[in-house]
């Protein structure tokens, strides 16, 4: 299978390395700004929920965490599976940082989840919630992930084995979802956190949205440092690595 | 002011959950900096493994 | 070729022409098993590639894997079943229908022929392992270490058999301490 | 199809020669089941609602018990090296290993489960669907299983994190499995569930021995 020229392009380290170096400013800093621009709208101007009240508040952060788990997943399943059918070992590379992140916030969406279905349950764990319940298997997935990438020493291996284990569970991350939301509409709890969350005002979307964008733009933040990192890491040898060894990166 | 913070008594749970987000992505990027700062020295002892003699298999006929 | 942080050796090249021998030397840990291994398929170079017939050697269609055999240490037999059923069961494999009675016998081994892989020596169960390797009628043998355990007798059969299978116009990559055991001239003599 | 039952064939007679192996996981699902009487009130109505989960849960349990056997056996004794450099498909191969596993350890254990139900006094209405849940059940779990395997197999001791790896991915099967048994406990048609385990079972069939294959062939090396 060739690949289209500017695929090469991606697969130089040293070109990607330099790339985050340009992109992570402007995303760190813009990231920054609206997560502090959204978590002040959303906690002090943003309208109370009708039904929740205050503890609505927290819709300006599960559903994002929640997201970002989700997309983090993906993008470790796809970066994996480029990495095992064209043996880029940077797309490997991009798994392996993609994964921490994902498992890191979708315990933080669990969390915030429960907590979120105190006020209204009553119980900070509603098993009924199809949410929670999903979150907790797709956490223990990352970890599962994770635990396999450190049970292997020969680094190579970890990322071609692990690879599989990521395809195998973005195929399944759908079928888990849904049957565990067909399962939740058997018992008939209240679906507190429904797909959409509870009806939005237009002054509610706004800083959902901010928030939305703000999470997003951390998270590739967070990824590309972490891929600058696991690039010099594999890349330990290299000449380039050296020069920059030389000048002492950031 | 209090009021603010009282959240009409779920303020707990609306601080508490912005809180771990907080931490969260504090722990994220610290953790991402760390990893970035400890690179170029692990890319050191690489280099220096690396700097071991390289050996060069050596092939000949034999008559 | 590397294996974890340690390079085992790099800038390796050469070809292996039908009849020729390459014999592999060097101390342990030089990574003469790796290499036999990657030859095999059975695992990845860290960059350079290895062909066989122009072929890549780890995605070779199930023809071309006919025609390759590689013995590494372990000898291959499950200890539960007896050496008939194993040598049967690789027979199905290879769907080859060399008469395995004939081979037993060729390698003394006829004694034991039904009795369970588990109570074999070490020496028995190399010498399973050979048959194994003549059934497979493959071109290209890789064998590792292939006199271990074995006494004179058994040695001086696997030069012989090797000998006939470069005669008959095979190929022959052999992992060796004894090199001279082998040595034929025109044959390939790496040094790891 | 030879080697299909070439492969087949020597795995059936590699576990009957150690039969005794094969009875580990039917006592380690007997164990469980027993112990939750123990653990709750052994009136009969609450058994009754605990028990189609607890049934569920032990078979997932116990396959994953038998799970080591599938490669790590073959792995330590050089058959699975061979095996992969034979002139045979490995598709085909892991097809082989994984219908003879399934029908070595999972089969018995399908037959243990109604008995067990009885204790449980599930009413004997529902045991057909009860059974009939397993069997569909059984295609996906025993591929989930050989999934575990194969991505372990390179590992000296990977039994300890198979169960992280596998139960996270059986969780579809319990949840369409009770909920089978539950509807024909209660009369109800119970076929939704059984179609979508159904569904699972052919997608499980059709994909699943192509990731075991790639798994073990790295595994391996």
């Amino acid at each position: 299978m060739k690949l289209p020229r500017w695929f090469h392009q991606f697969g130089s380290p040293p070109y990607v390395y330099r790339l985050a170096d340009r992109l992570c400013p402007w995303l760190g800093g813009l990231g920054g700004a609206l997560l502090a621009v959204g978590a002040v709208w959303g906690l002090a101007f943003a309208p109370p929920d009708y039904q929740q009240g205050e503890s609505a508040r927290i819709i300006y952060i599960h559903p994002q965490t929640a997201y970002i788990g989700m997309m983090a997943y993906v993008v470790m399943a796809v970066a994996s599976a480029i990495g095992y059918v064209w043996r880029l070992k940077l797309a490997h590379a991009v798994a392996v940082s993609a994964a921490p992140i994902g498992a890191w916030f979708t315990f933080c969406a669990l969390f915030t989840g429960a907590v979120w279905g105190r006020p209204t349950w009553g119980t900070y764990w509603q098993w009924g919630d199809p949410r929670i319940m999903f979150e907790a298997l797709l956490l223990f997935l990352f970890l599962g992930y994770l635990a396999l990438r450190e049970a292997f020493d020969d680094r190579d291996k970890a990322d071609r084995v692990t690879a599989i284990l990521a395809v195998v569970g973005v195929v399944n991350i759908p079928i888990v979802h849904y049957s565990v939301e067909w399962w939740n509409s058997l018992h008939q709890t209240s679906t507190l956190l429904a797909e959409g969350g509870p009806a939005m005002t237009t002054d509610m979307l706004i800083p959902f949205l901010i928030m939305v964008a703000a999470f997003t733009l951390t998270f590739y933040w967070l990824l590309l440092r972490r891929l600058q990192a696991e690039i010099v890491e594999r890349e330990g040898d290299a000449r380039w690595i050296r020069e920059l060894v030389g000048e002492g990166a950031r | 002011m209090s009021e603010f913070f009282l959240m009409g008594g779920h303020g707990a749970y609306v601080w508490s959950a912005y809180g771990l987000t907080l931490a969260v992505v504090i722990i994220n990027v610290w953790l991402a900096r760390a990893k970035l700062r400890a690179a170029p020295q692990r890319a050191r002892e690489l280099a220096t493994q690396a700097e071991a003699p390289r050996k060069q298999p050596t092939v000949r006929r034999l008559q | 070729m590397w294996r974890g942080e340690r390079c085992l050796f790099e800038q390796l090249h050469f070809e292996l022409e039908p009849a020729q021998l390459a014999l592999l030397i060097g101390p342990n840990g030089s990574g003469k098993t790796t290499l036999l291994r990657v030859l095999a398929g059975l695992g990845l170079p860290t960059s350079g590639s290895v062909t066989w017939n122009g072929l890549a050697v780890s995605e070779l269609a199930v023809e071309q894997r006919a025609e390759v055999a590689y013995r590494g240490h372990l000898e291959a037999l499950k200890r539960d079943l007896t050496v008939v059923e194993n040598l049967r069961f690789h027979a199905a494999l290879w769907r080859t229908d060399t008469n395995v009675e004939l081979i037993l016998e060729e390698l003394k081994l006829g004694s034991v022929a039904h009795m369970r892989a588990r109570y074999l020596s070490a020496g028995q169960r190399r010498r399973v392992a050979l048959a194994m390797l003549k059934m497979s009628g493959a071109k290209l043998w890789l064998l590792d270490e292939p006199t271990t355990n074995l006494d004179a007798e058994g040695r001086a059969l696997v030069v012989d058999w090797t000998r006939r299978h470069l005669a008959e116009g095979g190929l022959a990559v052999i992992a060796t301490h004894q090199p001279d055991e082998f040595a034929a001239r025109g044959a390939l003599m790496i040094e790891l | 199809m030879g080697a299909f039952n070439a492969v087949f064939s020597r795995d059936l007679r590699v576990a009957f020669r150690r039969w005794s192996e094969l009875a580990h996981p039917l006592i380690f699902f007997s164990i469980v089941v027993t112990l939750f009487p123990l653990a709750l009130s052994p009136t009969a109505a609450q058994l009754r609602e605990v028990g189609v989960g607890v049934l569920w849960v032990a078979t997932l349990l116990s396959s994953l018990l038998a799970l080591d056997g599938l490669f790590r056996g073959d792995a330590e004794d050089g058959t699975l090296e061979q095996l992969l450099l034979s002139p045979v498909s490995t598709t085909v191969a892991v097809y082989a290993k994984v219908t003879a596993h399934a029908l070595v350890t999972l089969v018995p254990l399908i037959c243990l489960v109604p008995l067990s139900a009885y204790t449980f006094n599930i009413p004997a209405a529902a045991l057909p669907t009860l059974v009939l849940a397993l069997l569909l059940a059984t295609p996906t779990l025993t591929v989930l299983v050989g999934l575990g395997a194969a991505l372990t197999v390179g590992l000296r001791r990977g039994g300890s994190i198979v169960g992280l790896l596998v139960l996270p991915l059986t969780s579809p099967l319990l949840i369409f499995g009770t909920r089978a048994t539950d509807l024909s406990m209660n009369g109800e048609p119970a076929a939704a569930p059984l179609f979508l385990l159904a569904a699972l079972a052919v997608l499980a069939v059709s994909l699943g021995p192509l990731a075991i294959a790639a798994a073990v062939k790295v595994g391996i090396e």
